[in-house]
């Protein structure tokens, strides 16, 4: 039951923000769709056990907001890189660790890795991401752990 | 000064901001040396360019239905972006793709 | 030069850059991708000359599915094309520049780009829907009006194409030999592919919704069943890519796929012959409601659109699914 | 401003054009479309605002959609053929 709000009530949400239409028919075509799809989705969960939800944490925005603030400082870093004439970069491969996170925060983690620009993550496992960046230091910022605990507080409910 | 105007400049400074960023990581992805430093390059105009330039075109607008849209691009490129790229990345690391180190030629 | 010269400009440029650069590659991976790439570049043009539908179907179909069953195709055969001895591209040569040079020839004959007088703007058929669909109709995309009401007939030709085409694919290639277990051992597994395992699981649902949003919405923005059909399959070859092929006929098993093929294809002759028996003629949707025509109109497109979307649904999975089985087993 | 931005956008999607003729090989290409296929969407949605009608903006939404599917689909079956090359004596030269 809680399984099907969390996955239902984001679609009907995508649903109702992007019709605009408030319609007596299209509202129930959207419920109809809700049900299809819902449980084509619920089809899916049988096969392949992933069992991945969209646990969506208040402190999503915060961290959304956080994250575009870094994004924003590493593309003018990685900017200046680009239109210097002799762009000194030195490519590093390292394993920064993960903890022990839940699936979707690993993934929360690794994808913001590779949002920033600068560092890339390349391989994720339970070890840890294996992150390539543009320079060494970046990679020891992550070790430090800044946007680790950031995604880790977001599992906290 | 009215609302409007000033939604109009901060608009205008995003987009500028954004056209730059997207320009800059096009120029990477020609100027960087190897497939993994160019997806570096590709990360600011995919991150930075494009988030800009959405939020440019919010400040620019006044519809409700428009604003979200722009809002669901946004969040869906958050979304598809970082795990394609990463996904490329991973296949290619699997592929043995050689990662460039300073001072090699370039490829 | 005004600047909508020179988008169209630089984006026919692209185009053609595009397309030589198509002709060249020997790779045939990659000349895939670079018609997605000419996909991407004449969908834009199409937004710039304001076919938004156009645009729309080009975006559906080019990038989202044949790119994916053209992959599905090369998997299947070789992916470097072969090199053509040289004394057999002479006759060729002959061939391309006698077609090409009559095509030059012939645009002398095509309106100027924008212009205002040329048969298409002049006809009074043209007024005609452009005017009186609010008043026949009444939905605001006269797209879909022209495309599902007006000329009702011809898209079910269309739709019947699209299932003639289906049903042959699949009688080549239902019958899939199961891949040889050697050959197995290099695929790559997305499965086992954290994230893109948990964000295609995420994404996966707000495809199929957005595609019918697109379904439904046809009324009043570019969309309807086609573009619709094609956006539902791409979230399920999605699915099917990831999660594997076998996945994916769980979820939606194969026998259920081959009864929705005719099953839109009836939906949609079946309206037709209901206005029949309600004293109509074979589609048209005003005797479905004769005190208010508008309303039947609307719901005769709504049912026929449905339609269409079922079908182009099942058929691009169908025939996804038999060109992957082939080698795609998990 | 809407200029400036549509004028990027294109000059980007020229550099993308480049280096997805120049390769070299499948990844960096790939890298390429993948990134000429964001600017498109980018393209799309300035230009519904340069010309008023920002109803362009679901084709923006279906292509940010869509073309993960593409890359995804990409990774998934371009790695066939050194199978056939390996596995099978049918691949004459």
């Amino acid at each position: 039951m809680v399984w099907m709000l969390r996955l239902t009530l984001p679609l009907a949400g995508f649903w109702l923000v992007l019709s605009g239409h408030y319609t007596f028919l299209l509202l129930s075509l959207g419920a109809l769709t809700l049900v299809i799809v819902t449980w084509i989705a619920w089809r899916t969960d049988t096969v392949d056990r992933a069992g991945v939800a969209l646990h969506l944490s208040p402190r999503l925005p915060l961290y959304l907001l956080w994250l575009a603030k870094e994004v924003f400082l590493a593309s003018v870093a990685v900017s200046r890189q680009v239109w210097s004439l002799r762009p000194a970069l030195r490519p590093a491969v390292d394993l920064t660790p993960v903890g022990d996170m839940s699936e979707l925060s690993q993934v929360i983690y690794a994808n913001s890795i590779t949002l920033t620009p600068g560092t890339l993550s390349l391989t994720v496992d339970d070890n840890g991401v294996e992150v390539h960046s543009l320079k060494a230091s970046d990679i020891g910022e992550l070790q430090a752990g800044e946007m680790h605990g950031r995604v880790r507080r977001l599992e906290v409910r | 000064m009215s609302a409007s105007l000033v939604a109009e400049l901060v608009s205008g400074v995003l987009l500028a901001a954004g056209g730059l960023f997207v320009i800059s990581g096009g120029v990477g992805l020609l100027r960087f040396p190897d497939f993994y430093t160019r997806i570096h390059a590709v990360g600011i105009t995919d991150s930075a360019g494009a988030g800009l330039i959405l939020l440019g075109l919010l400040f620019h607008t006044t519809s409700w239905d428009t604003a979200v849209r722009l809002v669901l691009i946004l969040l869906f490129m958050v979304l598809t972006g970082p795990t394609a790229t990463h996904a490329l990345a991973q296949a290619a690391r699997r592929d043995g793709v050689h990662v460039w180190r300073e001072g090699e030629r370039r490829r | 030069m005004s600047t909508f010269v020179l988008m169209n400009v630089s984006l026919f440029a692209i185009l053609i850059a595009t397309a030589l650069a198509i002709t060249r590659l020997r790779a045939l991976y990659e000349a895939t991708m670079l018609t997605a790439l000419f996909s991407l570049v004449s969908a834009s043009l199409f937004v710039l000359l304001d076919a938004v539908d156009v645009a729309f179907t080009e975006a559906a179909v080019g990038v989202g599915i044949s790119t994916v069953l053209f992959l599905g195709v090369l998997a299947l055969t070789r992916s470097r094309e072969a090199v053509t001895p040289r004394h057999r591209l002479w006759p060729a040569g002959f061939v391309v520049l006698l077609a090409g040079g009559t095509l030059i020839y012939a645009v002398q004959d095509l309106p100027s780009f924008g212009a205002a007088d040329t048969p298409v703007q002049a006809h009074p058929v043209t007024e005609t829907y452009l005017e009186e669909s609010q008043h026949d109709i009444g939905i605001p995309n006269t797209v879909t009006s022209v495309l599902a009401s007006y000329r009702g007939y011809d898209t079910l030709g269309e739709l019947v194409v699209i299932f003639t085409a289906g049903v042959a694919v699949l009688m080549l290639l239902a019958h899939a030999p199961r891949p040889r277990e050697h050959l197995v051992h290099r695929e790559l597994i997305l499965a086992d592919y954290r994230i893109v395992r948990v964000i295609s699981k995420i994404l996966m649902p707000f495809i199929l919704v957005f595609a019918f949003y697109v379904l439904f919405h046809g009324d009043y923005g570019p969309g309807g069943g086609f573009q619709a059909g094609v956006i539902f399959a791409s979230g399920f070859v999605l699915y099917a890519l990831v999660f594997g092929l076998d996945g994916a006929r769980q979820v939606l098993p194969q026998s259920v796929l081959l009864w929705l093929i005719p099953l839109g294809v009836l939906l949609y002759v079946g309206v037709g012959v209901a206005n029949m028996l309600l004293g109509g003629a074979f589609l048209d949707y005003n005797s479905l409601n004769p005190g208010d025509p508008e309303v039947g109109q609307h719901a005769g497109i709504l049912l026929v659109e449905t339609a269409i979307g079922i079908t182009v649904a099942a058929v691009m999975a169908a025939v996804f699914f038999s060109f992957a089985g082939r080698r795609l087993s998990r | 401003m809407l200029y400036a931005a549509m004028v990027a956008v294109l000059v980007t999607m020229v550099l993308a054009l480049a280096r997805a003729f120049m390769g070299p090989g499948l990844y960096n290409r790939i890298l390429a479309i993948n990134m000429f296929g964001t600017k498109t969407v980018l393209f799309v949605a300035v230009l519904g605002f340069l010309v008023g009608e920002p109803e362009f903006l679901d084709i923006g939404l279906l292509y940010a959609l869509v073309n993960f599917v593409a890359v995804i689909a990409v990774l998934r079956l371009t790695h066939y053929d050194e199978l056939l090359v390996e596995g099978s004596g049918d691949e004459s030269p």
